[in-house]
């Protein structure tokens, strides 16, 4: 057991801090002063600042590092990627874009698509040329997602899809989707779905935002009316597409990044609780300890997972347990600042004496939805208990 | 001893739910959010016409002479509705100030037209530092012959833009003791020297600053005595508090059974998802709670219309458990929703942050648990 | 709505009070002075001590408050108990004795019984001249009761009984105990039970104490080899058992005494952790209200039940919810007044040092059984989703 | 980087955990709970034999140069078994004190010994206020010639009755800095003027008062500098901190793994309790929190081990987190169990005991959050 990096790793290290000291200070103002105004976070400027700055880390070679490097990727170790994690997070900037793209997609066409399919499409994700969404979820499959009900009928070269799915993220400014579509009426529901990939901008896709209750509208309801999709973008075979689906969902991120951006987090808390003449009052410091023990839980834990992983070994109990109560930590703390602003906290951005221009307020409203959109509290605990612990299924 | 609602209060409860389901529908409450005034004066004349402003005040001043307990009846079903406008704001922050400590002429003709529907009107008590503590009313009011210089800001007013008239809570003599020298006033909202600004909320709710300056108020408003204005204040945010929890109570019962129905129809896995045990059982929990809520309001209400002296220890329990059980009941009401209580079109969200402000009216959980262990004598 | 007393329930309540008033000081110094030593929960002295006073209690016509005047029961109102309840707590006298008896197997009698064990079993019942034990549970059947495997099988007038029931609460100084028999084992099985009521000084019939984690023994296990009950022993009918037993359950005192209880046990917290110098310290405060403040919910909520009763109306959810509540309160409340004895927490009874001769200690292990004893938390809140709020079962 | 046990750690988990198995079953912990002794020499011996005494001491003293974080591995392992005896208060408590702040005869001396198994010892730190700050520390020590008086009570010494000799924390000098003045002792038992009494606790360990009456102390006894104690009990108190967690880890890994099991087998409804959600939830709560205590206790380990700097927030950080979980995963563990787990009998209220002891050694959750705050800068 060691906590400390290697000399090569060092070396990545300092890479990226040489990096960011160059790159860091062309990043708007309002990315760092808190107090500033920052752009509607479902905004075609918020779109298009991530765009510009991905490109950046595309150009020094930061973009997929995990990606291997005939695909265009770094190839980087683990470690390499857990010590990025860190210096981004510290640095506190922005992350890449097209996450979908690059976390989901590209791993799946790599892992069951065709040469075709890598050659016309892992480049483009990578640059973020193409910004790609996923298309799974529908009004009566949530968290049954092998109910899915958009059909699709075979006609010659084509398959013609109709159908309805919600939650796409960032449709509205996707070029590409993975899709999920039911081939097979008459098989068992797991066996009767292909998975294939959508041109957003094909006839008959309709994109519709979908605004949730921070106000913003990150998401969308896309709607598939006679929409033709060739054979050669089917992935894997007719039939196998919950598989496929269900393997996608298993290229999660380490989170390690989400565990550095959580001290972040606890770190503005703090200030912000200065300002507020809140920092000494003992009730708001053993919650403001206690969020920074469950973030080095997370973070510590997530690290075993990798370790893991790095020998060889199948992920114990320890890597889904993380993600539910990962999730549920960011409710825990944006709640907990709101509560420390006090009155202060029922005014939003743009109002006069808004703390913060009402970030606060909006994360408050936003991680609602983190128990929910990547799979439920509930199903992640089914899941624990299930195949971590080893519990019955009824 | 009867901890059953009486006939009328049921009649009461029926008559007003059945009225909201039909003039306060939830376009309605979401037109107001956008709304300039925040409020329909045509509904506000509606209620007025049943009643329902007068409903606590005595018949001599135009109302109704039901009990506060009554008005807690009523004002559940209101937060259940989520009905927009300054109705506490008019009715038990101002409405009660003036039953407790105006004179005879103030009463007769502030009241009279509170009952009626004719006057708007709001309590401006808290500034930057957003507490509710004597201490935490700094706002200067000079004596002068026959009248009172007022200079100062008022943070956090709920609805000053639209109400005709203020009850202002400003210090009038400095001194150790926070809880002397506080005097209360009846200031005309178009008094000269007076500039509301509208603050933008999260639930869509008007919250006002108001700045004074130097504004003049003859001698005769002024509410009660001077420099004792204190004990009136402590006295109405009780009765604020009861009747926050009251509007906060409906509003958990909502989120309760609305995501009990839902659970019932929404099918996942081949299943109601209110068969399984994990929803069943956050489910009973809330219940749990909701059921506290009632509870300790009812008990509390109580205690304001017998004027019993646990009357104090009652409003913060009932607020400490309330702020905690409503905001919890809509963390699992959305989480229960999944995707769709989540989005701006289901209602869920309307409720979500109605919590969230409600917790933080009048002093949040920590505060009065604080309270109560003071009242324990620890 | 009305939280007041009329006046005849007033009297009463003065009645209560001069009977206090007069025999409260003849308990012993030990029954209020927390500093000394008390007899062992399960000894031959304790036991003797609640007899005692019970019929102390009898005499003055307070025990069966609520059984029929016809069966020797006061016939007091709802209200007229829950004063009862009041003024016992706030005088932090003990209550009555054979509360099982009394509150279980009296009223399964009255309700199902013959007249002829009306008449036999009543009147001792309550004067706590024979204590009753409850036999429902086994070791194979906890919170599924319909699983009883002990059989019985009918020989002429008699039924021959054998098998093993466990936590028959206080079985070593009971007389008598409901009991539950596989009578009719080709039946389904809620179908295949029948209720007796047994004699435990039958032949055949032995009971070996089942020491709890306390160390204390208040429960035992009873084994029954080939004993013979008489068929005039059976209540209701054959293969019926199981819906008589659950009528004995529905037998719940209204909870009002425990609710008063609370408030004494949050002011025996304060006055220690005043004496701990702990008293000051806020997170300290903000449990001690919040403990107080959930008493007064499960208070309040309990006479709000008692008044659908009163009024006819079945009890809403508000019943069932406050059970397993007020029994997890137990164990919030002992957990903290641990918490609040830092080192001192680990000292036990007989301990030089130990705070109030370990009382807390004892608590604070024996909660840890409430949540089990009478159906456990997870029983309780199914019962409360599936009937209280209608939610399906699966 | 690599958080996965080495090769060598694993081999000496599993021998530890074979060992521990044969040698300590229930059977003797219980046996040991109302033993005079509390241990049995002869066990204390074997593990001697093994090395485990001198695991972390270096080689020069008898030991087996592993490092803390090895010890760690093995505490781990002893929690779990619930090893009785004056382990960590051998080796930990006053083992690491001597080894950081002794002198190279004194670690000549004792540490071979206690590698040896020959020599049992413990720190008497605490006083009456039970708390670890400085200025807990009251018992006066004064200088005289060549020797030291010191007299005064230290209060929840474990193992004190069958300790061969103390460290001793006293005061030396006065003054307004309570860090300051505070010297370190090695003590024998045998000494005149010492009275030990046993205390009756929940677990069944051994915790004693030790009443010093003019104790007298050879100068050449004293452990360190004089009046530069503190900053060695600080960092011996971070050890055992770490200690305790790893003790508690292991414990609260067989509660976890304990109830998997039962919930596997336990059938009631016709279906194994662990196919029900709200068991499920349960248990996966707990693992969430067994798995935190290895991540932060393992952290905590490696920084001591490192000489980190952050090791003191590490420590904290640990303590907290596995004070909470270890007492909650006892408290399921008795729930899934249901009444079995009630019991006597069964031995999860030995763990449940051992889980609230644990919690309050050295500081509870609350304690050790308002030093993680602390350490924050707030």
């Amino acid at each position: 057991m060691d906590f400390s990096y290697s000399e090569k790793e060092e070396a990545f290290r300092q890479e990226i801090r040489d990096w960011l000291a160059k790159h860091t200070k062309e990043l708007p103002k309002w990315w760092f002063d808190r107090k500033l105004k920052r752009p509607d976070s479902d905004s075609r400027e918020y779109h298009d600042f991530g765009i510009w700055w991905h490109k950046k880390l595309y150009d020094a070679g930061f973009v997929g590092l995990n990606w291997p490097k005939e695909y265009g990727g770094r190839g980087a170790t683990l470690i390499e990627q857990v010590v990025f994690s860190e210096e981004m997070a510290r640095a506190q900037v922005p992350g890449i874009t097209n996450t979908i793209g690059i976390g989901w997609c590209g791993p799946t066409i790599m892992a069951f698509g065709t040469e075709e399919q890598k050659k016309r499409f892992l480049q483009p994700i990578l640059k973020a040329d193409e910004i790609w969404c996923q298309g799974f979820s529908e009004p009566e499959a949530g968290s049954d997602l092998a109910n899915c009900q958009t059909k699709g009928v075979q006609d010659g070269d084509y398959w013609i899809v109709n159908g309805q799915k919600v939650w796409t993220s960032g449709g509205h400014y996707s070029d590409w989707s993975i899709l999920l579509v039911r081939t097979e009426p008459e098989a068992p529901k797991h066996r009767g779905l292909t998975f294939f990939l959508l041109d957003m901008h094909a006839p008959g896709v309709t994109v519709r935002p979908l605004r949730q209750m921070t106000g913003a509208a990150e998401f969308n309801e896309t709607f598939m009316d006679n929409v033709r999709i060739h054979k050669s973008m089917m992935v894997s075979e007719r039939g196998r597409g919950f598989y496929v689906a269900m393997g996608t969902l298993e290229f999660e991120r380490s989170g390690i990044g989400a565990a550095i951006g959580r001290e972040n987090t606890v770190q503005d808390m703090i200030e912000m609780a200065k300002e507020m003449g809140k920092s000494k009052d003992p009730l708001v410091r053993q919650r403001m300890a206690q969020l920074y023990i469950e973030g080095n839980v997370v973070k510590y834990t997530g690290l075993r997972a990798l370790s893991r992983q790095l020998h060889g070994m199948t992920p114990g109990p320890e890597s889904g347990v993380m993600s539910a109560f990962g999730m549920e930590w960011n409710q825990r703390a944006y709640d907990f600042a709101m509560q420390i602003q006090g009155p202060y906290a029922r005014l939003m951005r743009d109002s006069k004496y808004a703390i913060d221009d009402g970030r606060w307020q909006h994360s408050f409203l936003r991680s609602r939805g983190n128990t929910i959109e990547t799979g439920t509290s509930e199903i992640k605990r089914n899941v624990i208990a299930q195949r971590g612990l080893g519990l019955p299924r009824e | 001893m009867n901890f059953e609602l009486g006939e009328e209060q049921v009649m009461l409860k029926t008559s007003a739910r059945e009225f909201l389901d039909k003039e306060c529908q939830k376009k309605h409450v979401r037109a107001m959010m956008d709304d300039e005034k925040g409020y329909s004066p045509e509904l506000w004349k509606k209620m007025a016409g049943l009643g329902w402003q007068g409903l606590a005040f005595p018949e001599q001043y135009g109302g109704v002479g039901s009990s506060f307990l009554d008005l807690v009846v009523l004002l559940e079903e209101m937060g259940r509705a989520l009905v927009p406008g300054p109705f506490l704001a008019t009715i038990v922050h101002t409405g009660r100030a003036i039953l407790l400590a105006g004179s005879e002429q103030q009463k007769k003709e502030y009241l009279t037209r509170i009952a009626n529907g004719d006057l708007v009107m709001t309590l401006a008590l808290t500034e930057e530092t957003g507490g509710i503590e004597a201490a935490d009313i700094n706002m200067k009011a000079k004596a002068a012959d026959n009248h009172f210089i007022i200079s100062g800001k008022k943070l956090f007013v709920p609805d000053a833009h639209i109400a005709d008239s203020y009850v202002v809570v400003a210090r009038t003599k400095g001194g150790v003791r926070k809880e002397n020298g506080i005097t209360l006033f009846l200031v005309d909202a178009k008094t000269k020297g007076i500039k509301v600004e509208m603050l933008k909320t999260m639930t869509g709710e008007k919250l006002c600053t108001v700045v004074f300056d130097n504004v003049s108020v003859p001698s005769a408003n002024v509410l009660g005595t001077v420099d004792k204005g204190w004990p009136v204040v402590k006295q109405v945010l009780e009765e604020a508090i009861i009747a926050e929890c009251a509007w906060m109570t409906g509003g958990a019962r909502w989120v309760l059974e609305t995501t009990i129905d839902y659970a019932k129809s929404r099918i996942q896995f081949g299943h109601p998802i209110g068969s399984f045990q994990a929803i069943q059982h956050k489910l009973a929990n809330v219940a749990v709670e909701v059921e506290g809520c009632t509870s300790l309001t009812y008990y509390a209400a109580w205690t304001v219309t017998e004027n019993d002296p646990n009357r104090t220890v009652a409003a913060s329990m009932a607020k400490a458990w309330v702020s905690d059980s409503y905001k919890h009941a809509t963390f699992e009401g959305v989480q229960i929703h999944g995707g769709i209580g989540f989005t701006w079109d289901h209602d869920m969200h309307l409720y979500f942050k109605r919590a969230k402000h409600g917790e933080i009216a009048f002093g949040d959980g920590d505060y009065h648990r604080e309270k109560v262990a003071q009242l324990l004598k620890m």
